[in-house]
């Protein structure tokens, strides 16, 4: 079993994905979200269970629905609510959408690396074999966490990235999403298989299947590839079992959706599952946990005015940084919190 | 006649196309029990049954060369990209392997790969795309955008009567904001063919897609100060209608030519270029072009709309040119 | 064990192909080859035999080793000896290199129909769904055979062509050539599997492994799996286990294959071992084995001479035929031999 | 100064940004043991080991992918593509990953892709490529295409050392035809300079690539008949050196540009354009195009001849423009 903290720093960002979202389709339904929200209701524990077993400075490149993978790797809620709403001071100065930015710190750093994914599903496993590569040569142990969705696990990218981590032995972790739909396209339209970490037997890739609403058992099947992977023994992938609980965006109505689906998935979800089993084992009171909650929601709503305040985008920015000789933003770095559990977590919630 | 979308236009020309000709199927993500993200092919399914309207796995390079070998058996697909920003996964099968294939062996490829395209929605750099000029230099294939719905539904229809592969870009800002009459009988738009949309004999404004109604409506603007610009759409992109660009040149001897991708190496520069070459007799002014800047699309509604060009920017940009 | 007549035609089509490439190699040495010889000296076992195990109208496509597969269908050598000199009246009309051709006969025919490759190796699998995919809208029994290298299974293309299949449960046959380089890179730098057919794990698609040089083996293989596509069962990843023994093309010294990976294939020759399978079991007497060789030879020589005889395109052709609007070649189908074995084997050969 | 190939320069051009960055590693199929299908990268695997020229699956996205990723981290990738024709294949992770990265996101990708472009050896359709105008309308790629052994080894090291992913594209037909004078010191020649191989007053021929000689041959004989014709090499073709290109307008007044891909919608078009719209006033002629045909690369001796221009084309092409 886990220890205290860690539990806790499951639950904490479980519910903090969870606030921010909540807080972001208000922000959807009042139009100040530019674009389309793209919900991980229920999937919420996957993301954050798996970032949270990196290293300081492992690499990790969040899909758009890994918001919990980011908030877990000290990405401030704020700067999501301004990528949402097309800021500014947004991380991508407002030229780019949700969770796509990316914060490369210098080696030395100590901090992780995150690369932000493009629309076009399946880029990013070769990109982080790469870069994985990269750090190999440049002998630092670092592992890499990226994730796929069972749609994004039928594109060609994906096959040549993992072929080429397997063949390079890479410490690639790729979390294979199975929340049952590709947007509107069923799993058994999707790929002949039952269990989507089976496409790693193509690649001679070590992989696992696990409950992906089980934030301990997606820590720990996590940990174990970050472990092998930081052993030199390769790439894993790793098969989460989940649910979808929203349409693939906001507007998307769902019709597709058995509700009987959705009614057993309720019943699973990974916060509920995680709060009772932190109740019973007596890792911590339910006035604790409820604590937490208050912090994550406050903590959300303080984040989400900051970036309501911001302006929107100075049009005469918009042919900076298309080439490295151009005005470059200044300090366009995204600021990560060290720990924010720890030192914002009481910190900014308990005013 | 009736009066409907752009989009309404497509669907009946897919499924009049279906309707009149078992060969046609379509293919594509998410285009079936869903009807498609821009719900293009809504309807479709229950129609024609899951034979024929096909949801595909999250595979471009799969569908597009599916529908290759379909159509060298004989089939006439028609493929959706959910945008047409993904084609950029296809672009090997669509240059290489449909393109070529009538050259190389004299096997036809008769397929269409359609999708919506085009910015001004704040879709960001991967939901706005306008690639024809990615595709503009390999001969093979025909590329399409239309600007009305008359056009969207005559053109998708003979673009899916062609014996040749087309890319047919709808522009995804028209979808549901442009509506006009369409006739009640079969008909298409042949392939090729430009369209005069407003005569003048100022200048010259050539373009297509979502541009045209900036254009018309900066002639408008224009007329307002005694400038008359004609406005020609060009709606086939490949093969180009030279014929009328050239005609139009040589009536008002002052061409703009607009586009929505960016300006450097879009298709801006083939059209002046045959303006340079072919008309340069006719000439008064220098050949101009007003594109998007030379950057991705950006998100961000500021952004976007300093990147993209609008009335104003066409306006301007013929009155310089009536002033040179 | 197959029938005499079915052995026999393993043994001509086998002889068949090596002479042509014998002669290919002379027309190249000769300058008389445009560009590169692509040789399957040693692999042309698993070409012949999957090719024969097709029925009358399957569709085929091969990659540019698989001459085998062509003359077994009914290809004319000449036309192959036409492509390689670039000629005019070559199935290409010269703008195509080696077996880069098609020919697609009218459903009625009740001749095949083959899909010429292009050179982005993987692009053939996609294609060769939609062939049976269109075939079984048109309710024309047909499966599909086609071809990959090694190599070539570490495309994008591969892998989405071979998931869609199987999501469409389509009688698609792919065999996976196991010829242990891709060019120069092995097998173990190509995939970190030991067996080429597990690729077919992560599609959910039937495989085996059989001995390439092998021919009543992959014959049977084949045939298994023509006999499960037919009955409706999906596709088969059928591996073979065979040896490439010449250079990528005959410009390429092989210096990267050590020498005693030659020798001990070399001892697994397909057509000798076949010979000696088919006088050893009485199916047909040395005598009659050397009369095909003679056979193979003088049909390799007299197509030859008259491919060489063909002219050069003439220039003014150069823009025909890029759209369907313009001048096509009139006449310009493949015209295949019906069963060049029987009919064209006696007729031609035994003047 | 020794007298190299063009592919011996490309070859030290490697090395030596190699010996002197260790941040640069080459990535491609069949580079390490085999030395590459051209034997570029020959006796680089000895040298630099396995972990710096590493021998990749026959996979273009995964190792273009692997690229991008590197430079994320750092790194400078240099990938081959064992043709240039195989880009096609990677064509969405350069133009959406690699292209739009510093925009989006502030994270530059200095990579290479580089390989071997262009006609002339029976390469057929897919061996032949001149790929540079459906990348040029991709803001934040760079592209790059050498015409000598000097330039080949200068412009690679620039690229290699240049912050943003660049293309460099290597015609095969120079490989083993084209030597010439290099420094035996290190330099370097900028991306983004044309460099004007002859003076002349009559004409401008603006080309790049295994154009550059058949246009200098082309020269040399218009000389006999009296015709002085400047030939400007552009070397880079993102970004364009739109300077040197006008300057030499404003001196000739008569333009012909001449490339080696397909005339529609190559980048002819953009130079075209470019005159005509900011030469407009220097010009005595229309801006004239000679290309390839519009068709595939046609694979027999023949036929490729009749697709390509070469010098008498080009000298007919120049009497025209100067006779008009
Ligand atoms: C290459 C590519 N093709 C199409 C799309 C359009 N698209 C966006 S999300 C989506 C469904 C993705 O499903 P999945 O990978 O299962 O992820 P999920 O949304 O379930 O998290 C599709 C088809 C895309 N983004 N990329
Ligand atoms: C997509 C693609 N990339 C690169 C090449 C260049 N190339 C031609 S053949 C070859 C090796 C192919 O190996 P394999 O697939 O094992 O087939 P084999 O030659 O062994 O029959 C390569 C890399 C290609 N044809 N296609
Ligand atoms: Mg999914
Ligand atoms: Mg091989």
């Amino acid at each position: 079993m886990l220890n205290q903290p860690t539990l806790l720093e499951l639950y904490y960002y479980a519910r903090l994905t969870r606030d921010v979202e909540e807080r972001l389709a208000i922000l959807y339904r009042t139009n100040h979200v530019v674009g389309g929200l793209y919900r991980s209701l229920g999937q919420e524990g996957e993301s954050v269970a798996s970032a949270l077993a990196l290293g300081p400075s492992d690499i990790i490149a969040p899909l758009i629905r890994n918001l919990g993978s980011l908030l877990a790797r000290g990405v401030r809620p704020r700067d999501v609510f301004a990528q949402y709403m097309a800021r500014g001071l947004s991380p991508s100065r407002g030229r780019d959408l949700n969770l796509h930015f990316s914060h490369v710190p210098p080696a030395a750093a100590e901090e992780p690396t995150i690369i932000g994914p493009i629309s076009m599903l399946g880029d990013l496993i070769p990109v982080l074999a790469g870069a994985v590569l990269a750090a190999r040569m440049q002998q630092r142990a670092l592992v890499a966490l990226t994730y796929i969705g069972d749609g994004g696990t039928s594109t060609g990218a994906f096959h040549e990235g993992m072929n080429f981590a397997a063949v390079q032995h890479l410490p690639l972790i790729v979390i294979a999403e199975d929340n049952k739909f590709a947007y509107s396209t069923p799993l058994a339209q999707q790929m002949a298989i039952d269990r989507i970490d089976q496409r790693a037997e193509a690649y001679g890739v070590a992989h696992e299947m696990v409950d992906g609403n089980d934030m301990v058992a997606v820590y720990e099947a996590t940990k174990r590839a970050v472990d092998r992977g930081r052993d030199g023994q390769g790439p894993t992938l790793l098969g989460v079992d989940t649910m979808r609980m929203r349409g693939h965006a906001e507007h998307d109505d769902m019709r597709y959706v058995p509700k009987a689906m959705l009614h057993e998935w309720a019943a699973r979800d990974p916060i509920a599952r995680l709060r009772s089993r932190l109740a019973e084992s007596g890792v911590a009171t339910p006035a604790e946990l409820d604590d937490i909650d208050r912090q994550t929601k406050v903590f959300a709503e303080t984040e989400a005015s900051e970036a309501l305040a911001q302006p929107m985008p100075d049009p005469a920015d918009v042919t900076r940084d298309v080439y490295a000789g151009m005005t470059p933003f200044p300090g366009r770095r995204v600021e990560l919190l060290r720990s924010p559990f720890r030192e914002h977590g009481t910190a900014v919630h308990d005013p | 006649m009736a009066v409907i979308t752009y989009i309404e236009a497509l669907r009946q020309a897919l499924a009049e196309e279906m309707a009149r000709d078992d060969r046609v199927f379509l293919l594509g993500e998410d285009i079936g029990v869903y009807g498609g993200a821009f719900k293009v092919t809504e309807g479709l399914l229950d129609r024609f049954g899951p034979d024929r309207v096909i949801d595909s796995p999250l595979s471009e390079t799969a569908i597009v060369g599916a529908a290759v070998g379909a159509a060298y058996m004989g089939m006439r697909p028609v493929v959706e990209m959910q945008f047409i920003d993904f084609i950029a996964c296809t672009f090997d099968m669509l240059t290489n392997f449909a393109a070529k294939s009538r050259y190389r062996s004299g096997v036809g490829v008769p397929l269409v790969v359609r999708g919506p395209c085009g910015g001004g929605v704040s879709g960001g750099p991967f939901h706005s795309a306008n690639p024809e000029a990615s595709f503009l230099n390999t001969p093979g294939l025909k590329i399409v955008e239309p600007a009305t719905a008359y056009d969207a539904k005559g053109l998708l229809k003979a673009a899916i009567r062609d014996e040749d592969p087309v890319l047919f870009f709808e522009h995804k800002y028209l979808y549901r904001r442009v509506k006009d009459e369409v006739p009640d009988e079969d008909y298409i738009v042949p392939l090729g063919q430009a369209a005069v949309r407003r005569e003048g004999r100022d200048a010259s404004i050539i373009t297509f897609g979502a541009m045209v109604q900036r254009a018309l409506d900066a002639a408008t603007e224009l007329a307002r100060g005694g400038i008359e610009v004609e406005v020609l759409d060009l709606r086939t992109l490949a093969p180009l209608d030279r014929e009328a660009l050239l005609t139009s040149v040589a009536k008002t001897g002052r061409v703009l030519v607009v586009h929505e991708a960016p300006r450097t190496g879009g298709i801006g520069g083939e059209l002046a270029a045959i303006v340079a070459e072919d008309g340069f007799e006719f000439l008064d002014a220098p050949v101009k072009r007003l594109a998007s800047l030379d950057t991705p699309v950006p998100y961000s509604p500021p952004l976007e709309q300093a990147f993209m060009p609008g009335a104003a920017k066409i306006a301007a940009a013929v009155r310089e040119l009536v002033e040179y």
